[in-house]
């Protein structure tokens, strides 16, 4: 199975730009189905970035955040080769979770 | 052309409700009607230019006659009739005017 | 980035780039479908804060107190969206030591949309897509030094995102 | 307008004549005209951005596509497609084994004319017709599967020029043709044609869309819409063309679709693949 985190971190001189996208349906709990019954709300709540054991970005989603949401963000430090992991949980207690390597 | 072919189908519907209201529509009355609809819609299809809003109307048509509310079904299958009959001088029209709106 | 106007290759290899990139990442890196999940916890969650129905309340619950008007946050957001199902949102602050970056959407039946913690060392600055019901006020707020600094920007939305 | 038209029909009435006969199809004379058309009606748009569709109309809607771009929601999608591209049938051939080039940066050869059946040949449906080849059941022309499949073959097709051919066959011909007449027939309730839309009005909005010119509108196909949220084949983007003015659509990838397929990516010969696309 393929992962649902995609990560692409660009270490630069002096900071490393990390985009990631997570296929997920973000399902707001305000859509109505075929049948016309809502469909409850499920989406990520917490994704987390971590370098060198530390934790660079924290992101605290609700429900109004896109379908297979997108992120951007940048730290200092982090060099071509190192270590990014990511990792998210949802209002449902699901999860995954990617070690990607710096470019 | 597009206003006309509203006003077209426009006037069938008013002639149609007119029509209906005057004295109270049977079962057979249905039937008839029905036929020349689903007739319409035939020859529609033939012409591969059907409109949704016929098969709505269709379906309108069909939900008021299994109701036994005659007087509506052969309004809806009146309409129904119209508006086929509507896609079909559409496709007929145009299939004389569509060189017309050639980039030339 | 006139994608094929001026430089079809470069674009294209940009593109090609990203997805080799993000093949690799999805590849052998290990992907576990329902991993003990141990870093990012659900207790983290402030779900008070994402059921609120006004700036203030939800400013409050998450922070616990109210933001000003500052015009060293910087939102970039549309003036008309695409599709409210998609809006792109872009906030950075040029203030110093800022811990934390929230975004609300005032007309959404919640108006916050997403917030972040900041650790010392990462960019005060976040780019992320977001969903919008209808036309709106979209309010970025930056803590930094124990204070709330926002800024606002209407964005009109013409295709809702929330479906139904 | 009206009035040209009722005097149009008036003077069609009268002479009772067709106004085109068989002979006078010109391929070459359309795709000048066309071209004319678009890049005079537009004299800001770069002739290769046309195929970026609403986005080369529109600044703010182009800095939103500028900024999805960056990490594409279409990403995903691309990804199955690769995925399912290289995934070898029950006989173990791949579709690599039924196209030019093993299948890849091959996009941009398709509609095809194809001389033993005298019929045009989408991507879509040659990716049918490799299947039941290779004794697989066909993939719904409307569905996820045929659209990432299509998305990841006009992905590796990026920025190769359309290079449609109209063979000096009397059947391909008239099968292009049947595409300009279906392309230039308003239909459904609205009365609307595929022109009425992308000839004359692009860069207006309907309802709440910029409305994408015609010219390199093939190019970006498959496209993402966020209003699906999903990749979309090119049969459910002309299925929906239909519905949106009020006509049932005919069966995907019906000889008309293929045909108006043939026509307009004839007509953007020359410009690049810029497909998947993505859009509102």
């Amino acid at each position: 199975m393929a992962s649902t985190i995609r990560v692409r971190a660009v270490a630069g001189a002096d900071t490393t730009e990390v985009q990631s996208l997570i296929q997920h349906p973000m399902d707001s709990g305000f859509v109505k189905d075929a049948k016309g019954e809502l469909i409850p709300p499920h989406h990520i709540e917490v994704v987390q970035f971590e370098h060198g054991g530390k934790t660079v970005f924290t992101a605290l989603w609700g429900p109004a955040v896109s379908k297979d949401p997108y992120l951007k963000f940048g730290f200092k430090g982090g060099k071509k080769g190192d270590d990014l992991k990511v990792s998210w949980v949802d209002n449902k207690g699901a999860s995954d979770t990617l070690t990607a390597k710096i470019q | 052309m597009r206003i006309r072919a509203l006003i077209r189908v426009a006037a069938v519907l008013s002639a149609a409700s007119f029509a209906t209201a005057a004295i109270a529509a049977s079962a057979d009355d249905y039937k008839a009607a029905y036929a020349k609809a689903e007739a319409a819609i035939t020859q529609a299809h033939a012409l591969r230019n059907e409109w949704t809003t016929t098969a709505a109307a269709l379906k309108a048509a069909k939900a008021a006659a299994d109701a036994g509310k005659f007087d509506e079904a052969v309004a809806h299958a009146q309409q129904v009739e119209a508006l086929a009959n509507g896609s079909i001088a559409q496709a007929k029209e145009q299939e004389k005017l569509w060189p017309e709106a050639v980039i030339r | 980035m006139n994608e094929f106007s001026d430089a079809p290759d470069s674009a294209r290899r940009t593109v090609l780039k990203a997805a080799v990139a993000g093949g690799l990442a999805g590849l052998g890196l290990g992907s576990f479908p329902f991993p003990a999940f141990a870093d990012a916890d659900a207790k983290d969650f402030p779900a008070d804060a994402f059921k609120q129905k006004s700036e203030a309340d939800a400013l409050k619950a998450l922070y616990g107190k109210s933001a000003e008007a500052s015009d060293k946050v910087n939102l970039d957001a549309p003036e008309i969206a695409e599709n409210g199902a998609v809006v792109p949102i872009a906030i950075t602050s040029t203030l110093p030591g800022v811990t934390g970056i929230a975004v609300l959407v005032l007309e959404n039946p919640f108006t916050l949309a997403a917030a972040y913690k900041i650790p010392e060392g990462t960019q005060a600055q976040v780019a992320s897509r977001l969903k919008m019901a209808k036309t709106s006020k979209v309010v970025a707020v930056v803590e930094s030094g124990g204070k709330l600094y926002s800024a606002t920007k209407e964005v009109k939305v013409t295709v809702g995102g929330c479906g139904g | 307008m009206l009035r040209k038209v009722l005097l149009v029909a008036a003077l069609v009435a009268a002479t009772a004549q067709p106004l085109l006969a068989a002979g006078d199809v010109d391929p070459q004379a359309d795709f000048k005209a066309f071209r004319k058309y678009f890049t005079e009606r537009f004299p800001k748009v770069p002739l290769n951005d046309f195929v970026n569709g609403p986005y080369s109309m529109d600044e703010g809607l182009r800095k939103q596509w500028q900024a999805k771009e960056e990490f594409p929601p279409y990403d995903f999608a691309l990804d199955k497609g690769k995925e399912l591209f290289a995934k070898p049938f029950k006989n173990g051939k791949t579709y690599a084994d039924c196209f030019p080039d093993k299948g890849i940066g091959i996009r941009q050869l398709y509609p095809m004319f194809d001389e033993k059946s005298g019929e045009v040949i989408t991507l879509d449906v040659a990716i049918n017709k490799c299947r039941e080849a290779n004794g697989e059941a066909a993939l719904d022309y409307l569905k996820d599967d045929m659209a990432s499949l299509t998305a990841y073959m006009a992905f590796t097709s990026r920025g190769k020029p359309f290079d449609i051919k109209i063979p000096n066959d009397p059947r391909a011909l008239a099968a292009y043709k049947k595409g300009e007449e279906y392309f230039y027939t308003r239909r459904g309730q609205f009365n609307v044609s595929c022109a009425s839309c992308h000839v004359q009005n692009p860069g207006n909005h309907i309802r709440t869309e910029v409305l994408a010119p015609a010219l390199g509108i093939m190019n970006a196909l498959p496209i993402y819409r966020s209003e699906w949220g999903g990749m979309g084949s090119t049969s459910r983007r002309l299925t929906t063309c239909n519905s949106q003015v009020r006509g049932v659509p005919l069966p995907a990838e019906a000889e008309e679709y293929r045909d108006v397929e043939y026509f307009l990516s004839y007509m953007a010969n020359g410009l690049p693949i810029s497909g998947p696309g993505a859009r509102p």
